[in-house]
Parts: structure tokens; C-alpha cells; sequence
């Protein structure tokens, strides 16, 4: 890693090194309306970037879906024969995630590696340039937000290769985080005025943190969630859960997947295996072939999603959890359910 | 009932004399919008809340096992939910002597989306006469049929499978829904364009004749599918087709399981 | 759907039909020698109460461009009265079809009894010609080749 | 993976005239798991049976997909074939080449390439088709007969005499029907009642036949050999046991001036009645409409003369229910009014009667016990005019068909009427005369040339009445189509042979019972040349002429012919039935029931899912397969899909639709060649 190297760049140079992302061929994904959400789409057009928008709100679904994607093959069939599948890996710039996404896809990054490198996955990753935005607009950070009880910064670096912050009304400071993102920034500076700066994202860290409404600390939840395991408080708490499955979609790192073969419609004898986004909330999941179901009630697996969070993970691979308090799953909840508010609550550390 | 207060003395003398196991109904948190709550101590009946912006359609609580477990129970229900309940009832889900419906009159400000501007219910008791006219099915009935097509198409294809709009859904009853029925798989449970569309075409004529038109699907998608459109569409030609209103009458068929000998067969070669 | 740059284009067309009725009725045609379009395909069933609108759904993903239904006129059924539910399963079928954009003319309910060969030959001539007009149900096709794409 | 044969049949040149059948078994051959595909000049023959039956054998298919005609033709021959060589008969399909293809399209290149498609989709279905074994079902061998005419009687006879129990079901208070009504009969001219009474008395003493008479069928379930009957026993006011018969009551009766249903309104009887003397049972009924104690509160008489007490004026309605394996419909006929012809002047004149009207007046036991009188005014009537297919034939009378037994009953009133006045004169109205049966055209013969029966070819347009030296006579208008001129006969009495219709109520029995009938609601027999006395429903047979109008004769034939199939059915203590039963899958039902809505054979119950220590767990449906017809209305409703049915279940209809919508390349390839 190379020591920071910070420039100011105005909103017209901001808009010149997208227009130059586009003109050197790189796909470009940046959040966009599309309906009433935000979401990561192919960028065709500068103007397409609405920076306010995306400086002030966050997507519904978090970024994992460009490397992890709701579907795809795994290999394909014609008859009897079985194909291996190369997932397109088109030079891609990730511009507009947030510090919380790119630290997800820090802790997403152990999960495929740990025993099996899943080439599908670490090929995006290798293709992928990812420009974050910290938060430090205004409105960056909402009720929901609690990356700081979870490890994270609202302006950290990691996981970035580019880090833009605000500064001022009309200007942006650009961090050079990794030799991936100088790369991009070299080859597409042509025509942007970077002045040099000492400054850093992490310098607002003081003042957005007043902007927290959630600023309990979680991570050493994880030493005390075995004694909460059958706790009725728990249960309590996420009685209300309905086993859709918007919190493991919308997060930055639910993982589980399921692989089901799809006959390729038209044809006979011809389709793919597919890995699909799975959700630990949903009934089937854990069901067994003969009908037993280890998880029968949505309690627990609602309880299965927070242990994973909070404490399986840590255990496994580091002293980290794998949420990275984005929020997003308290927002799309449709029966208002918050594993910040539960957690805390059940361990009797205040409310929210 | 005419206020929070009268459910509230009620819900406790169910509790306290032990004929209901327990009240489901709204709650607050200190500032904080409502949720579902699930009370089983009479002296927390005082948690009971609600006002204006109390959204949620409890009625799908009563199909979770872990509610089921506590015997008969009591639910606070405003008009639509009380359709929901009905609609249990009449599709064998319930047993109208285990459910006590604390009715509550609605006056839906705040909630938004046509769900409320296009609700008749907002006294459970007595229902509204005419289905008022619903400008977002005026504007699909507008365009022309590829531009429909399109439009729907775009829709169903954001769907991500969540499923939210099928847990959240009373009607939605099925242990295991059909698009988890393989061997033969009829819907493809990739999110993709087809299977994308198929199941939405699917879980809207499922709901034909039994949509309560509570909203709940439209408001519980996270990528905003207008699922409400079509299900009040369909409850609409229902109702203009067969006079029939979903979760009106308990004792009453829904009308794909029976039929008139002169139906409507205009478009039947 | 099959179409190239110097093929005509030759519309598939699903016909699900009652064994009791229709399908006699399309043997009827055959014993009379009746000529008609060879774009209609019989999946046969025992009564139109058995059609689930899946069928029809699937047809399309499977790239029809049509779909006949048919079976016993009212009062006729063998079953006495599975054709007096489908005919409301169709009909509420047949609102949500348009309502989300599907063509009708592409979709056709018949009754067509054991002695209608005529009606039978007769409606295959009248689908398949309406389908031909129409074209390839493109819209459709476009959402089964966006799916094959995703899953190249 | 699969071991699928097909065998393509050229059937001559009727499919291979324009479907090129090599290249279909080309094709086939081609398809994943079919390992052997083969055309063959004729498949239905025994050599080509031989082939599909050695390939089971040698190639050990476990599915086989024969393309050729209608599986209406051949489905049966080729199952039984492959059973025969060791195949579970319902892992083979047909794929229809024939009616749904070669014959019905002209261009080689697209009729093969539809072949092509019908085989291969058959072939996806056939992967899925399971090994079903036929359902026998126990046989109740015991008959209902509905109706208590001549039909009625002689199906009762027969099954009972085949030593089998028989119910039988009357709608009036005996049985009898219209031929106990009638005078003499063609074409022998014996007594009616002479030739029935014996066989009424007979039904009554018989062992094996339980009569209810003026009793209706309430509902019938269930299905063949299994019927569950409910009975409504009409409330007769009257204890059938105690009463003996002995008709004080009746003599007493002071309501006397009701219209006798048996004399066809041209007799009277009382309130308390048995309908004719020689009635079986011969019980008597209160009829309540008229009966004063009913109508006004007071009287009683007839409870006060009666010896043994048997009056029950409280009495109700009554349901008992019988298990039946088999019913036979003889509800008979009908003849329509005389008022239905205004223009004869039917029910303005008195003299204007119709032919079972005839047959009273001219029976010596009616109303004026044999001695011919006009209705009106009792003088004998001198002249008197038929008029045959009076409604018949008439399509503006809603009537299509011919009553087939009027030419030989107005025959048969000019004879009886010549032999009781004699010098009188008979004229006869005709359009045609039809007497096709042994000796009736030698009786109709008789009655023209022996009797002077005058024949008129021709219709009758208009007959009114004109008063003549202060009689009232008719006047009838006509035209003698022979000789072309109008004729005009003065008439004492015209005689209507209208025309014959089904009972009332002949349609709703039918729904009842579930089986079809005409648009003049006559019941439809389930084959009109190879199945005359079966209805399209199992176990449901007919008998008489309320399949069509029919003579005596007819009639006592169809009903032996019944009763015979009847007892062919009970020859055996359980049947056969094919295998496409509806089935669920207690796991993914969830119990909305509405499948028990839609079943039209209330073939869904309710099952309670429970655990080990006996709690309900959940409700779920459950198919009896019993009554399951298989027409699988149950799982188009399911939305969990926790039904299927046997035979179509929803894997093989998906595997057909996707093996239709797919034409692979290399078949592609195969048809160009």
C-alpha cells in the first residue's frame, strides 16, 4: 500500500474523469433512479451521475451484486456434455459505493477464498476498479446507519482503490488508496485538474460521527451472543419477522446462494447450473429432503442471520463481524426489524 | 370498537380471562414508527397503539406456526385487515371461534400510495358502496397493449426473489409455494426476465378473487414492483364480473371455485 | 417461434383441448379429410377444468406464438361441470392477460364438440392466420432471449 | 436415462402419403434415450404388434411411443400388446399421426415436420408416464329401476329373476305406467290390462324387488356399482302396512269431483283414492290439494270409517337411502296436451281429444266402461276424424322427430272405433303411414280395408265447431294432398295422436344421476348403434321410450337388454377401472379445500394430519379414489400444486409442451434432407 497521495478536484473535473472512464471502454457502475430506487446500473453517459443523489442516499441493494450477481451459471449443458462457464470480466469501474460496501467486500473476499477460490468471484474483484464515496455529505448518513459500532469509519479507505470525499460546496478531494486506483486515475486524468492536497477523508471522521444517532458498539457482542442463544428476548424481538428475504438480498455481505439447474427455455436437453442469492430467512433453507426442518420457526433463522453476523463470522475468520452497519436492512424491512436495535436491546446496552 | 382504549380494556379481559392466548397488534418504540406487537400479559396491554400510520396487515400473523401455538387469539384489525381474517376463514385457514377481531376504524392519513385513496373499508363495518375510480389502472388501461407489455415487463424484471411480497401477503398461505415445486419447476426460481414474469403473472392470479387489496406486496417490495396495480385491477373485474368482494363474506365461495351456468363466455369462440 | 431471413414465418401454435370433445372433434376433421393449417399442435387433456393457466404460460416461454383452448360446450362436459369452472378461470385469465399486455388475438377459447370437425378445422385455419398476421410474439421471445443471455 | 422405443406406422398410404415416416423414425432415432425408432407398413397388424413387442423384450424399453391413428382406434390394442410382452401397458403413448395430421394436411414437408413434433413431444411425455395398475372398485349388486311403466316393470323383473335385489321407484301412487291405461294393443288387439296386470302383481310378490311407489329419487353420488341413492317417499297419508285395501275409505270420501289422472281428465275419483282398481300396491293416497281435511281443517271421515286405523294425516315426507350398484331410467313418455293445439280447437271443445283420452273411452274398464260417448254431451259420436303427427314432425312445434307409435295407435282407434259403433265412420288425417314392425302393415292394411278406415293424405289446418239441428259438431278443414283439393268433414269427435315427449322431470333425474340427455331432453344412450340401452355414465342404463318414443314391444326389448347389462355388471363382485385418479401430496397441501369445491364427484374428503401423540397438526385433502373420474379439476385449482393427476400428471403436460415448442437442429436437418 502506498502512502496517501490526496488532490482537490472541482465537480467539473469530476465530471471529466467519468467522461474519460467512458471514453477509455471501462463499464462503468454507478448508482442511478431507476423507478423509485437507487441502484448500481451500467453508466452510458456522465450526466447520468447525479452526484448529489448518490452522495445522499443509499442504494436499496448494496454493490455485492457486481461481483457476487443475483444469477448466474456456474457451467452449462448441451445434452450429456457439461461446459465450464468464464464469467465476463469486462474492465469495470465501481464508482459511488459507500466506505461500509467496500469494507463488505473486504469480509466477502475471506469467504470466497478460505478453501475454494471461487473464480467467479475474485475475477470481478481483479476486473473491478472500485471509486468510493465517503460519507461525508450532510445527508450521508441516516437513523439507520451504525458502520462505527461495527468496526467500520464512515470515511475509512479499506477496500477502496479511489476514495472521494466532500470538500467545500463545489469541489471533491480525490485519495489515491491502491496502485489499482492510480492506475485508473492515471490513465483517465487527461483534461482533470488535480491539486495536490495534504488533506484526508478521514479528517471530517470528528464531525460526521455527530451525525450518528447509533453509536453503540457491537463488536464485542460476539463474545457474549452464545449466552442470548435461546434467549425468549431474542425471540422476542424478532417475532415479528416474516422470512422474506430483503435483509440477505439487500446486504452488503449475505452470501448463501443456491444452485439449481435451468433448462434453457425453447431448447431440450440444453441449459445451466445457476447459482441464485439465497436467504438463511427463508423457510426451505435449511428444510431437509425428508421434511425435517432444523430451523422451523422464523425466529430462529432469523437468530441464524444476527449469529452469522455477529458472531460465527468473527469466530471463523477474524476478530471482525460480517455486518458492516450499512443500514440497508433495517431500511427495506417491511416489519421495521433492526439487528442493531435487537442486538442492543437484548444485551440490555439501551436503546436506539 | 371507536378507540385504542376500548381494544385495550378488551384485550385485557380476553387475557385475563384466559379467552384468548394472545393479542396481536400495534405497538410504538419511544419516536419511532409502529410495528407488529404480540402480547400475551394482560398488563402490557397498554402497549397497544395505534394511529394513523399503523399500515401493517396483521392478519398474516395468524398462519405463523409459533402465533398458531398460543391458542385462540385476538388481532387489531382495520378494514382491510379485517377482509384478510375474513378471507382466512372462508379458505379453511382458521376457524372463525379461535379469532376475536378487535375492529378499529381507519382513517389512513399519511400512509400514502393509492392502497388508501382507493380503500372502502376504513370502517370495517360497514363497507363503502363504489370502488372509487383508481387513476394508476386508468393509466395502464391508456397505453396500448406492447406498451403495457413493456411496462409490466420492466417491472417484473427488478423483481430480485425476495419474496417479500408473498410473506407479507395473508392470501399467501401455501406451506410451499409453487414456484419452490420442482419436477416440473413452472417457474423458474432464477431471477430472470421469464421466470421474473411468470411468477408475478402467477402470484396475481393466485390472488384473484381473495386479494384483499391491503397493498402490503407493493409496499414490502424492496425494488418497488406495482404489484397493487394489478391486484386491484383483478379485484375490480372481480367484483364487476362475478359481484363479488374478497373477505366480505366468510360463508361466501370465492368465485374461481364455483360458477353460474350463464357466465360470461363473450369471449369464447 | 421460428423465423430466418428466407423462411416464411411459421407461427406455433399450443392447442390444449378435452379428450371427450375436442380432440374427438379434431379426429372427426381428420376422418373427413378436412385440410387445414399445420401450425397447431394438440396437447390433449381430460377436461378443460384440468387446463391449469400455467400450461399456457409455459407455452409462451417456450416460445409459442399462440394458444388455442377448447373443449365441451357448456353442459356438456363429461365431468359435468369442469368446463363451467375453466370457463371463469379463462375469463379471469384472459383480464390479467391483457391487463399486463398480452395480446389476445393470440390467445383463442373454443367450444368445439365431438361432432364439430368442421369448427375444429375451422379454427385452426382462423388462429393460425390471426397468429401469421400478428408475427412472432416478439415481446415474449425478447423476455426468454433476455433470460438466455443472462445465462449464456 | 430412458429406454423409449417408437414405432411409426405408415397405416398404407394414409399417414405415409403425406408424412414422411422415415424421416420421422430417422428423427426419433436421433432423440436422447430412444433406442430404437422404426416404421413399419402396418403397426396394427399382428406382425407389426410382433415388432413393437420383440423390441420391449430385446431392448428392454421402459417406455414405448407408437405413432399413428387416434389413440381412440388403437390406444387399447398396443397397451394390451405391450402388457403382453411385459410392459406396464400405461408406459406406452400414442402420438396421433393420423387424424391430427396426414390427414388433415396436404404438404409433405410440413405435415412430416408436425409428425415429427407430435412424436417427439409424445416422447417427452412418455419419459414421465408412470406404471399405474388398473382400480378395481366392489360391486354392489343391487339394481335401482326408476319408473314403474311396462319398461320399468320388465327391467325390474328380469334383474330380480336373475336373482338379484331390485329397487324400484314410482313417481304416482302405482305402478303401471300408460299402458295400464291403455284398451287393447297393436297389433293383436289384446287387452292391455290383461297382459300387464300379471307382471304388476308379480313385482309386488317378488322376493327380490322393493317397491316404492309414489316416491321420487332425491340425489344420487357416488359411481358405478357404489351409487348412494336418496329416496323422498311422498307422503301418501296413508299406513301402507295396516291398510288393507278394502276402499271404505274412498267410497266415503265426499270430495268426489276431482279429474282422475288415470282416466285422463275424463273420469273423476275422490280425494282418498287408489288411482284404478287393479293399482299395485294397491293402497290408497290422500291427495292433500284436495282433500278437505287438508285444504279446510275439518272432515276426517275417512279416518272414521277406516277399519284398521290406517289414516295418518300428520304424516311427512320421508328419505331413505340405498346402496346401489347399477340404475336403470324407464321414466317413460308423455303425450303432449290437447290444449297445445289451439288450432284443433284442443281445450275450447270437449269432443276435441287426445289418443290416450281414446284409449279410456274405449276401454271397457274407463269412464264410460268401454262405450264409445262424446266428452261433451255422451251422444255417440257418428263420425270421427285422427289426426295422426299431431305436433310430430312439426318443426314449428318444436318437435323434430317422429312419435313412431301413432301411426299404429290411430290404426288401432279406427278398428276399435268400427267395432264398438258400428256404421260409423272413421276418417284418418296422415302424412305418411309408418308400420315397420312384425304385422303391423297388415294391420294397418286391416283397418283400411277390412274396417273402412278412410285415409286423407294430407294435414288438417283448422277444425271448429259449428252446431247442426242443435248438435255441436266439428267441423274439420283440410286438404287431401292425393287428390289435390281441400276437404271439410263434419265430425262428432276428433282424436289428436299428439305427439310423445319424455316425462317431466326426465331432465333433472338426468343431472341427478349425472347423465346426459337430448335437446328434447330424452336421455342419450352412450352409442346410438353398438350401446342403445347405456348412458355415457357408467352403471347408469335405459330402458324405453324415455331414451325415444317406443312401442310395447320396444320398450319390454330395450329393458331385458338392460336388465341384461345390469347383470353382466353384477356377474362380477368388483370391476375394473383405468388408473387416472387425482392424488395429493399431503406435504404441500395446506387445506383451503377449494379442490373440494370444484370436484363434481365429492370425491374430496378431509384428512387430519396428526403426531405421534395425537394433536392435529393440519387438515389436508384426500382423494377417494372411488369416486375419482379423473377429470382433474382439482389440480388446475391447487395453487400449491399439491394434486396431480395419474396419467396427466403436470410433469408429462410440461415435458409435452416443452418437447412441442423444441425442434432441434438436427430434426431440422432430417426434414430437409
Amino acid at each position: 500500500m502506498k502512502s496517501y497521495n490526496s488532490s482537490i478536484v472541482t465537480k467539473q473535473g469530476l465530471k471529466q474523469l467519468i467522461e474519460n472512464i467512458l471514453a477509455h471502454k471501462y463499464r462503468l457502475l454507478a448508482p442511478k433512479k431507476s423507478g423509485e430506487q437507487l441502484s448500481f446500473e451500467t453508466i452510458l453517459r456522465a450526466e447520468e451521475v447525479v452526484l448529489n443523489q448518490l452522495l445522499r442516499t443509499m442504494t436499496t441493494l448494496s454493490p455485492k451484486e457486481v461481483f457476487f450477481p443475483r444469477t448466474e451459471p456456474v457451467l452449462r449443458y448441451t445434452g450429456q456434455e457439461m461446459h465450464d462457464v468464464e464469467p465476463p470480466t469486462p474492465e469495470t469501474v465501481l464508482f459511488g459505493i459507500r466506505p461500509c460496501d467496500a469494507r463488505g467486500l473486504e469480509l466477502l473476499d475471506k469467504v470466497f477464498t478460505w478453501d475454494y477460490n471461487d473464480k467467479f468471484y475474485l475475477k470481478r474483484r481483479e476486473a473491478t476498479t472500485i471509486v468510493t464515496f465517503a460519507c461525508s455529505d450532510q445527508a450521508s448518513v441516516d437513523e439507520h446507519c451504525f458502520c462505527l459500532g461495527v468496526g467500520g469509519d464512515p470515511t475509512a479507505s479499506s477496500g477502496s482503490d479511489l476514495l472521494l470525499s466532500t470538500n467545500g460546496d463545489d469541489a471533491f478531494l480525490l485519495e489515491v488508496i491502491t496502485e489499482k486506483g492510480e492506475r485508473l486515475l492515471n490513465s483517465c486524468k487527461e483534461g482533470v485538474e488535480l491539486q495536490a492536497s495534504d488533506k484526508r477523508a478521514a479528517d471530517q471522521l470528528e464531525a460526521i460521527k455527530d451525525r450518528f444517532v447509533r453509536k453503540q458498539d457491537l463488536t464485542e457482542v460476539r463474545h457474549k451472543m452464545p449466552e442470548y442463544f435461546d434467549s425468549d428476548q431474542l425471540v422476542q424481538e424478532t417475532y415479528r419477522c416474516l422470512g422474506c428475504g430483503i435483509c440477505a438480498m439487500s446486504c452488503p455481505t449475505c452470501h448463501c446462494f443456491d444452485i439449481v439447474d435451468e433448462p434453457k427455455a425453447g431448447t431440450l436437453g440444453e441449459g445451466a447450473r445457476v447459482k441464485n442469492w439465497d436467504a438463511c430467512s427463508f423457510a426451505l433453507f435449511t428444510k431437509h429432503a425428508g421434511g425435517h426442518n432444523p430451523r422451523e420457526l422464523q425466529c430462529q433463522r432469523c437468530r441464524q442471520r444476527y449469529f452469522h453476523k455477529l458472531a460465527y463470522y468473527p469466530q471463523k475468520f477474524s476478530e471482525e463481524s460480517l455486518c458492516v452497519g450499512c443500514g440497508r436492512c433495517s431500511r427495506s424491512c417491511p416489519v421495521g426489524l433492526d439487528i442493531y436495535q435487537a442486538v442492543t436491546h437484548v444485551l440490555g446496552k439501551g436503546r436506539a | 370498537m371507536n378507540s385504542i382504549h376500548e381494544v385495550r380494556e378488551e384485550a385485557r379481559k380476553l387475557l385475563e380471562e384466559k379467552r384468548v392466548g394472545m393479542v396481536i397488534g400495534y405497538g410504538k418504540g419511544k419516536g419511532k414508527k409502529n410495528y407488529p406487537i404480540f402480547i400475551t400479559d394482560p398488563q402490557k396491554v397498554e402497549e397497544l397503539h395505534f394511529e394513523s400510520d399503523c399500515f401493517y396487515n396483521l392478519a398474516v400473523y395468524l398462519r405463523k406456526p409459533e402465533v398458531c401455538s398460543h391458542g385462540k387469539l385476538a388481532i387489531v384489525v382495520k378494514g382491510c385487515d379485517a377482509r384478510s381474517v375474513r378471507g382466512l376463514f372462508s379458505e379453511n385457514q382458521l376457524k372463525s371461534e379461535e379469532v376475536v377481531m378487535l375492529e378499529l376504524k381507519c382513517d389512513a392519513k399519511g400512509i400514502g400510495r393509492d392502497k388508501c385513496t382507493t380503500c372502502r373499508v376504513k370502517n370495517p363495518l360497514t363497507p363503502e358502496e363504489k370502488n372509487p375510480i383508481d387513476g394508476e389502472i386508468a393509466k395502464i388501461l391508456a397505453m396500448p397493449m406492447e406498451e403495457r407489455f413493456r411496462f409490466f415487463a420492466e417491472e417484473f424484471k427488478r423483481c430480485i426473489r425476495c419474496y417479500a411480497c408473498r410473506q407479507i401477503c395473508p392470501h399467501c398461505f401455501c406451506k410451499t409455494c409453487i414456484v419452490e415445486k420442482s419436477e416440473p419447476q413452472w417457474i423458474s426460481s432464477t431471477p430472470s426476465p421469464l421466470g421474473n414474469w411468470s411468477w408475478n403473472f402467477t402470484r396475481a392470479f393466485h390472488l384473484i378473487g381473495r386479494c384483499v387489496e391491503c397493498g402490503e406486496c407493493a409496499r414490502a417490495c424492496p425494488v418497488g414492483i406495482r404489484l397493487d396495480i394489478l391486484n386491484r385491477y383483478l379485484a375490480k373485474s372481480v367484483e364487476e364480473k362475478y359481484q363479488f368482494i374478497a373477505g366480505m363474506d366468510e360463508k361466501a365461495a370465492p368465485p374461481l371455485t364455483t360458477y353460474k351456468q350463464n357466465d360470461n363466455q363473450d369471449f369464447i369462440r | 417461434m421460428s423465423m430466418n431471413m428466407n423462411m416464411k414465418f411459421e407461427p406455433k401454435i399450443m392447442a390444449f383441448v378435452c379428450q371427450w370433445c375436442t380432440y374427438t372433434g379434431a379426429d372427426l376433421a381428420g376422418t373427413s379429410r378436412m385440410q387445414y393449417s399445420p401450425y397447431v399442435k394438440i396437447i390433449k387433456l381430460p377436461c378443460t377444468g384440468r387446463i391449469d393457466v400455467q400450461f399456457i404460460v409455459k407455452a409462451f416461454e417456450e416460445g409459442a406464438d399462440g394458444v388455442i383452448v377448447s373443449g365441451c360446450h357448456p353442459g356438456d362436459c363429461h365431468y359435468t361441470s369442469g368446463n363451467y369452472y375453466a370457463r371463469r378461470r379463462f375469463e379471469m385469465f384472459h383480464e390479467l392477460m391483457s391487463f399486463v399486455g398480452v395480446d389476445m388475438r393470440r390467445i383463442q377459447f373454443a367450444w368445439v364438440s365431438a361432432a364439430e370437425g368442421r369448427k375444429w378445422a375451422e379454427l385452426v385455419n382462423e388462429v393460425s392466420k390471426r397468429v401469421e398476421e400478428l408475427g412472432p410474439f416478439n415481446v415474449f421471445h425478447a423476455l426468454r432471449e433476455q433470460a438466455n443471455e443472462l445465462n449464456p | 436415462m430412458a429406454r423409449i422405443g417408437v414405432f411409426i406406422c405408415w397405416c398404407g398410404e394414409n399417414i405415409s402419403r403425406t408424412v414422411d415416416v422415415v424421416k420421422v423414425a430417422e428423427a426419433m432415432a436421433g432423440v436422447p434415450g430412444v433406442v430404437t425408432s422404426v416404421e413399419y407398413k402396418y403397426m396394427c397388424s399382428d406382425p407389426g404388434q410382433k415388432i413393437m413387442k420383440e423390441s420391449i423384450k430385446n431392448d428392454a424399453l421402459d417406455g414405448v411411443v407408437v405413432a399413428l391413428c387416434s389413440p381412440l382406434m388403437h390406444e387399447k390394442t398396443f397397451r394390451t400388446a405391450a402388457e403382453e410382452a411385459g410392459l406396464n401397458p400405461f408406459l406406452l403413448e400414442v402420438a396421433n399421426i393420423r387424424e391430427h395430421c396426414s390427414w388433415v394436411h396436404e404438404n409433405k414437408e410440413e405435415a412430416t415436420k408436425k409428425a415429427i413434433a407430435i412424436t417427439r413431444s409424445t416422447v417427452e411425455r412418455v419419459r414421465y408416464n408412470l406404471q399405474l395398475k388398473n382400480i378395481t372398485v366392489p360391486i354392489t349388486a343391487r339394481a335401482m329401476v326408476v319408473g314403474g311403466g311396462i319398461a320399468g316393470i320388465q327391467a325390474a323383473l328380469d334383474i330380480a329373476n336373475g336373482g338379484h335385489e331390485v329397487v324400484l321407484v314410482e313417481r304416482t301412487p302405482s305402478i303401471g305406467g300408460h299402458m295400464a291405461g291403455l284398451s287393447e294393443t297393436f297389433p293383436t288387439l289384446d287387452c292391455s290390462q290383461c297382459i300387464l296386470t300379471p307382471r304388476m302383481v308379480e313385482v309386488a310378490r317378488h322376493p327380490k324387488i322393493k317397491l316404492y311407489s309414489y316416491a321420487e329419487v332425491e340425489s344420487v353420488s357416488g359411481f358405478v356399482g357404489n351409487f348412494e341413492v336418496k329416496i323422498r317417499k311422498k307422503a301418501r297419508s296413508v299406513d301402507t302396512s295396516s291398510c288393507t285395501g278394502c276402499g271404505i275409505c274412498q267410497e266415503k270420501c265426499p270430495q268426489k269431483n276431482i279429474a282422475s289422472e288415470f282416466e285422463e281428465g275424463l273420469g273423476k275419483r275422490k280425494a282418498i283414492y287408489v288411482p284404478f282398481p287393479q293399482a299395485v300396491p294397491n293402497k290408497p293416497v290422500i291427495d292433500r290439494k284436495h282433500c278437505l281435511y287438508f285444504t279446510k281443517g275439518k272432515c276426517k271421515i275417512c279416518e272414521k270409517v277406516c277399519g284398521p286405523k290406517a289414516i295418518r294425516y300428520e304424516q311427512e315426507d320421508e328419505i331413505v337411502e340405498e346402496r346401489i350398484g347399477a340404475i336403470v331410467l324407464a321414466t317413460g313418455y308423455e303425450t303432449l296436451p290437447a290444449t297445445f293445439f289451439p288450432e284443433y280447437g284442443g281445450g275450447r271443445y270437449p269432443d276435441v281429444i287426445t289418443g290416450l283420452q281414446f284409449e279410456r273411452l274405449a276401454s271397457a274398464s274407463g269412464p264410460t266402461s268401454g262405450e264409445l260417448k262424446r266428452p261433451s254431451d255422451g251422444r255417440r259420436p257418428e263420425t270421427v276424424v285422427f289426426l295422426s303427427c299431431a305436433g310430430s314432425r312439426d318443426l314449428a312445434k318444436g318437435i323434430s322427430y317422429c312419435s313412431k307409435i301413432c301411426c299404429m295407435y290411430v290404426a288401432k282407434h279406427a278398428m276399435l272405433y268400427q267395432h264398438k259403433v258400428h256404421g260409423g265412420k272413421a276418417y284418418v288425417f296422415y302424412m305418411d303411414v309408418r308400420a315397420s314392425g312384425k304385422n303391423y302393415d297388415e294391420f294397418v292394411r286391416r283397418a283400411i280395408e277390412q274396417d273402412k278406415a278412410i285415409y286423407v293424405r294430407g294435414r288438417v289446418a283448422r277444425v271448429y265447431e259449428k252446431e247442426i239441428e242443435g248438435v255441436k259438431k266439428l267441423v274439420v278443414k283440410g286438404a287431401d294432398t292425393l287428390l289435390g283439393e281441400q276437404v271439410e268433414i263434419v265430425a262428432d269427435m276428433v282424436v289428436l295422436a299428439s305427439a310423445v315427449k319424455p316425462s317431466v322431470g326426465a331432465a333433472a333425474l338426468a343431472q341427478k344421476v349425472g347423465t346426459p340427455y337430448d335437446q328434447h331432453h330424452f336421455y342419450s344412450e352412450a352409442h346410438p348403434k353398438l350401446r342403445p340401452v347405456e348412458s355415457n355414465t357408467a352403471g347408469i342404463f335405459l330402458a324405453g321410450a324415455a331414451q325415444a318414443p317406443k312401442d310395447i314391444p320396444e320398450s319390454v326389448a330395450d329393458a331385458s337388454a338392460a336388465a341384461s347389462k345390469v347383470q353382466i355388471l353384477f356377474s362380477r363382485k368388483e370391476m375394473e377401472r383405468d388408473p387416472y385418479v387425482s392424488m395429493v401430496n399431503s406435504d404441500r397441501c395446506f387445506g383451503c379445500f377449494s379442490c373440494e369445491a370444484v370436484c363434481p364427484y365429492r370425491a374430496i374428503s378431509r384428512k387430519e394430519i396428526k403426531n405421534r401423540s395425537g394433536e392435529v397438526l393440519k387438515v389436508v385433502a384426500e382423494v377417494n379414489a372411488g369416486l375419482c373420474q379423473g377429470c382433474g379439476g382439482c389440480i388446475a385449482i391447487c395453487r400449491a400444486k399439491a394434486c396431480d393427476l395419474a396419467g396427466y400428471t403436470d410433469q408429462q403436460i410440461f415435458s409435452a409442451i416443452r418437447g412441442f415448442n423444441t425442434t432441434s437442429t438436427y430434426e431440422e436437418e432430417v426434414v430437409k434432407k
